[in-house]
């Protein structure tokens, strides 16, 4: 199997001097500004991405008028939304609702404390990382119940319930395909994972995997075709129906935050991190990502969205069962096979991905959904 | 082609059924008397001669004397079509019955016709406004509303 | 075991994205699934039937631009014929094969509009909506070209239309008859077999034959539930006669079966579009009306297949020069009278495209 | 959720998308791109031939929605009517066109611009020095005058702008 370094190599990263005033407290300090800068730029960055593809594949342009290419487009919204008057609707409660949006954004932002942007080029390479990144990205699902149940309003109401019955379903294939990972590299530390992917990236070993994080992954992230939470043509904005100016940015920023975090955390766990020829880590790290996010700007321009039925019927039906069997599967090659023999593995985890989704379809039907009153 | 059916002969095989019932029969149309039009249509739309299954349009004309009530009927079985008329007499509150229970796609037109023309529809489940608002004064295609 | 839940009342619209106009749905919620649902219409009443009677009849045609404002040269069709009938006019040959093709037009636009709108009420982020705005803004041009403005067109006259077609005008029908096909096939392999697309729409919000008969719902959504009625076969008015083209119908009466009717009109209504060119006579396009008609005492009631469905005028003349009862028939408001025994049962989110699937245009339900 | 034929439906619509990223938009950048309306716009203004107007007041008439003002006094002089106010709301109007087609003597042509947003409905009633042709400010469009047609420039179209789609 795949050998594990012990030397974690932290050596890339410029570290300070402990003998300076205030010791690491300094370092810390340096290094969570820079990594919101980061985060804040790509969410920009991504802004106008997702902006210009959507526009050039509905044939229009998008924005161009901001800047050269508009790409000041992002920072221009930004600032416009920030000076924006805060309205506030009567009877709301109001604590919670100031609260929501303050709960919702810290998570996202601290999840990026274990991201590898090169190796060892992290805040924090706690040795339980994936652990902490499935914990803490749980939680904003809290600020945006809080924002739902707060705001009065009978659309956020039905967002916040359809959320929460979300992301409680899609935890468990995201956690299992996650898990069949771990089995392979044998440690829950991000940079681990990466450096695990020396000889081949995981989308090639876990083909299934990759398919059930994918999907699952868009879910929690509520990106298209499961962006049932702010179902436009459905429940007005969802659960920031009653937002508006810096507390509606907030949201904005989680939305995209997590579009981020989840093609990081795709890059990192699938398709080998930072590494690649040539170019610098960092750049192959934001490469990958960004590709990452292509692909799901590209599914939210083409895709319907799902119903809420639906949305449960996949993930428990579908991906819970694909994403247990995966990890069995895997388990018995990481016992059975001798050590580096991933040539076996590729054909045969393809193989049985490319049957049991086969399989899988053929439970579904059409047409259901009618409940008799 | 959908075949106007001639209200003469159409008039000549109702009158033994509906004795007394029919006003006026021209060519186009057949005026009955809003009593028995209920019956009239009723017995229009099941017997297998007509079947008349879909109802086009209900109209209401105001003629200052009278209202008048203008039913389109078709049938897509046989393709021919016939147009039945009724009148109600007085402003006040004129009422004709209600064809709900025949056809459904009469609710919101009889709706429509009460809101705008000011006549009630007997036995019609859910006889309000259906355009303006409910404490709107009189009807606005009357005639007489200014 | 059932766990006892309260229903409650969300209010959807006027002011919703998805409901096409200032609709309003009082719809009663058990969870997600819709219990009751009641239609309260109104917001967009100007009264156009009382307004008619203070107009003239050629002047009754600009607020017939108004109803349908998506097809505004099918009501200016109806309304025309409706005049033609009452004062006895005789319309030239070309101008027939001219409203006949305009109002094919008017139908493969129309058709767009709905089948973009169905699927972003759908989800799909605008994208397929957009694609299909694409091939409206062509058809657009064309109108803008012989009538001079790009939604209101107030092309039809009484006893012709308004102008001839400019010299331009066939070449470019021709490269647009030339594009078309191509660009539907093109939204038949976007989102035709799109398996999300699928499990939303098939089997969803059904109508059956009898309910739709019964109901009085037509166009589209009355061929889905396998009904062959088309009035430009069962009473074929202008020269629909001459033509030969098929009636596309459905058979389950789903969401998705309205959805395939509407797609394959459109290459119908190509296929007369054609055909219209191809025996397009020469001549006048307009037979002398005086300005102000001034029809016999009498009363006529025309309609014509408009592409939601039947459309109707209903005029009463007492020799005046303006009508002394216009009555309309409202096809979409006819097409909602069954929305709430199609919606009853399902998700909100179901509510949402069996209302898309309706394609009803708020100006002409409340007119 | 049934894959009917495993997602193969997905891939297609998504293909769509990919080509479409890869084409001309087909929107034109507005202000400074600007395409030419048809030759017949009805466009949001009036234009008037002072020389041929005779007051008859067939275009008040014929408006439907009577924002036409028109008052006439005698002129016995010459032996016609002498118009003395001519004013449109153009704020009322809703640009339908027939008073132009009414018009016996070819005395009224609609404009052919269509950029005419104001501040003030006031700002919107145009009278008669506004109108007049002579005035120079006004284009007449080409809506029932073929001849004035023929002179304006052709009308962009998209389905020649857009030739990707041709064989």
């Amino acid at each position: 199997m795949v050998i594990v370094n012990p030397n974690v190599n932290l050596g890339n990263l410029p570290t300070l001097s402990p003998d300076w005033p205030g010791g690491f407290w300094w370092h810390w300090l340096l290094f969570t500004v820079i990594i919101i800068a980061v985060v804040i730029v790509m969410i920009m960055v991504n802004v106008y991405i997702a902006r210009r593809q959507v526009g050039r594949m509905q044939s229009r342009v998008g924005p161009n008028r901001t800047g050269p290419f508009g790409i000041f487009q992002p920072l221009a919204d930004a600032l416009k939304v920030l000076l924006k008057e805060g309205i506030e609707p009567a009877s709301i409660d109001r604590l919670i609702y100031w609260l929501a949006p303050v709960v919702a954004v810290v998570p996202v932002l601290l999840i990026f404390a274990v991201i590898p942007f090169t190796d060892g080029g992290m805040l924090a390479d706690l040795n339980i990382g994936i652990l902490y990144v499935v914990a803490i990205s749980s939680i904003s699902t809290v600020g945006t119940f809080m924002a739902g149940w707060a705001s009065n309003n009978k659309f956020s109401l039905i967002s916040a319930m359809r959320v929460i019955a979300a992301i409680v379903s899609y935890e468990m294939p995201v956690v299992l395909s996650i898990a069949s990972v771990l089995l392979l590299v044998g440690s829950l530390s991000m940079n681990d994972i990466v450096l695990a992917q020396q000889d081949i990236p995981f989308i090639l070993l876990q083909p299934l995997g990759f398919v059930i994080f994918f999907i699952a992954g868009l879910a929690e992230i509520s990106r298209s075709p499961f962006d049932l939470l702010e179902a436009d043509s459905e429940i007005v904005a969802g659960f920031f129906t009653e937002y508006s100016g810096i507390k509606f940015v907030l949201f904005y920023l989680v939305e995209y935050g997590e579009a981020f975090f989840f093609s990081c955390l795709i890059t990192t766990l699938f398709l080998g991190g930072w590494r690649g020829p040539a170019l610098p880590e960092w750049l192959w790290f934001i490469v990958k990502a960004v590709l990452v996010w292509f692909v799901i700007v590209w599914l939210w321009a083409t895709l319907p969205r799902v119903r809420i039925d639906q949305l449960m019927a996949l993930a428990w039906k579908f991906l819970l069962p694909l994403a247990l069997i995966n990890l069995i599967i895997t388990a018995i090659q990481v016992l059975a096979l001798p050590e580096g023999s991933w040539w076996v593995m590729i054909p045969v985890n393809f193989a049985v991905t490319a049957v049991l989704i086969l399989l899988w379809s053929k439970l579904f039907k059409l047409g259901w959904g009618r409940v008799e009153v | 082609m959908t075949v106007a059916l001639s209200a003469k002969e159409v008039a000549a095989k109702l009158e033994p059924k509906f004795p007394a019932s029919i006003i006026e029969s021209n060519k186009d149309s057949l005026l009955v008397k809003s009593e028995s039009l209920f019956e009239l249509i009723s017995f229009l739309k099941t017997t297998p001669e007509f079947d008349f299954n879909y109802l086009s349009s209900i109209t209401a004309v105001d003629y200052l004397d009278y209202f008048e009530l203008v039913y389109h009927l078709t049938s897509m079985e046989h393709n021919h079509s016939l147009v039945i008329k009724t009148r109600c007499y007085g402003r006040g509150n004129p009422t004709v019955p209600s064809i709900v229970s025949l056809y459904e796609g009469a609710n919101v037109q009889e709706r429509e016709i009460y809101d705008l023309m000011g006549i009630s529809f007997e036995g019609h489940p859910n006889m309000k406004r259906i355009f303006l608002w409910d404490g709107f004064e009189g009807h606005p295609l009357r005639k007489d509303y200014l | 075991m059932a766990i006892r839940t309260e229903p409650f009342v969300l209010n959807m619209g006027p002011v919703h994205p998805s409901t096409h106009g200032v609709y309003r749905m009082r719809a009663t919620l058990d969870g997600e699934v819709v219990v009751d649902l009641e239609p309260v219409i109104g917001y967009l009443h100007r009264g156009v039937e009382k307004l008619a009677e203070e107009r003239t009849y050629t002047g009754v045609i600009p607020l017939t631009d108004r109803l349908d404002y998506i097809s505004s040269m099918s009501n200016n069709l109806a309304y025309v014929m409706a005049v033609e009938k009452l004062a006895g006019i005789k319309v030239p040959e070309r101008a027939e094969y001219l409203r006949v093709i305009m109002a094919e037009l008017q139908r493969i636009c129309n058709h767009l509009i709905a089948v973009g709108s169905f699927f972003n009420d759908c989800g799909a982020y605008f994208t397929p909506f957009l694609h299909m705005y694409r091939e409206r803004e062509k058809i657009i041009d064309l109108f803008e070209m012989v009538s001079g403005q790009r939604l209101t067109y107030n092309y039809m006259r009484v006893g012709g239309v308004s102008q001839d077609i400019p010299e331009e005008f066939l070449p470019a029908l021709d490269r647009f008859l030339a594009q078309m096909p191509r660009c539907i096939d093109e939204y038949d392999l976007f989102l035709k077999e799109n398996e999300i697309l699928l499990a939303r729409s098939k089997g969803v919000g059904i109508l059956t034959r009898e309910k739709a008969i019964n109901c009085s719902i037509t166009g589209p959504v009355l061929r889905a539930t396998g009904v062959k009625w088309d009035l430009r076969k069962a009473d074929p008015y202008s020269v629909y006669d001459r033509f030969e083209f098929d009636i596309p119908t459905g058979s389950a009466g789903d969401c998705y079966d309205r959805y395939r009717v509407r797609i394959a009109e459109m290459r119908q209504s190509l296929r007369i579009i054609e055909q219209a060119l191809k025996q397009l006579p020469s001549g006048p396009v307009r037979v002398e009306v005086p300005h102000l008609v001034r029809p016999p005492v009498g009363e006529a009631y025309a309609h014509i297949e408009s592409p939601k469905g039947e459309l109707a005028f209903y005029l009463v003349s007492d020799n005046s020069i303006a009508p002394y009862r216009c009555h309309i028939r409202p096809t979409s408001l006819l097409n909602l009278s069954a929305l709430r025994d199609m919606a009853i049962g399902w998700k909100i989110a179901d509510l949402i495209i069996i209302f898309g699937s309706i394609d009803i245009c708020l100006g002409e339900v409340d007119r | 959720m049934k894959f009917e034929r495993y997602g193969i439906g997905i891939a297609k619509g998504l293909m769509v998308t990919l080509k479409t990223l890869f084409r001309h938009p087909t929107v034109s950048q507005y202000p400074e791109q600007r395409l030419h309306t048809s030759r017949r716009i009805r466009g949001n203004e009036l234009a008037w031939d002072r020389q041929k107007c005779t007051g008859c007041a067939t275009c008040a008439k014929t408006c439907p929605q009577g924002v036409i003002e028109i008052v006439t006094s005698t002129n016995l002089v010459e032996n016609k009517y002498a118009v003395e106010k001519y004013q449109v709301d153009t704020g009322y109007c809703i640009q339908c066109g027939l008073c132009v087609e009414a018009c016996p003597y070819e005395a009224l042509f609609m404009g052919y611009a269509y950029e005419r947003a104001k501040y003030r409905r006031s700002e919107l009633v145009e009278n008669k020095e506004d109108m007049m042709l002579e005035s120079g400010k006004k284009q007449p469009s080409g809506y029932f005058y073929p001849e004035i047609a023929a002179k304006l420039p052709r009308q962009t179209l998209l389905v020649e702008k857009i030739t990707e789609k041709e064989q």
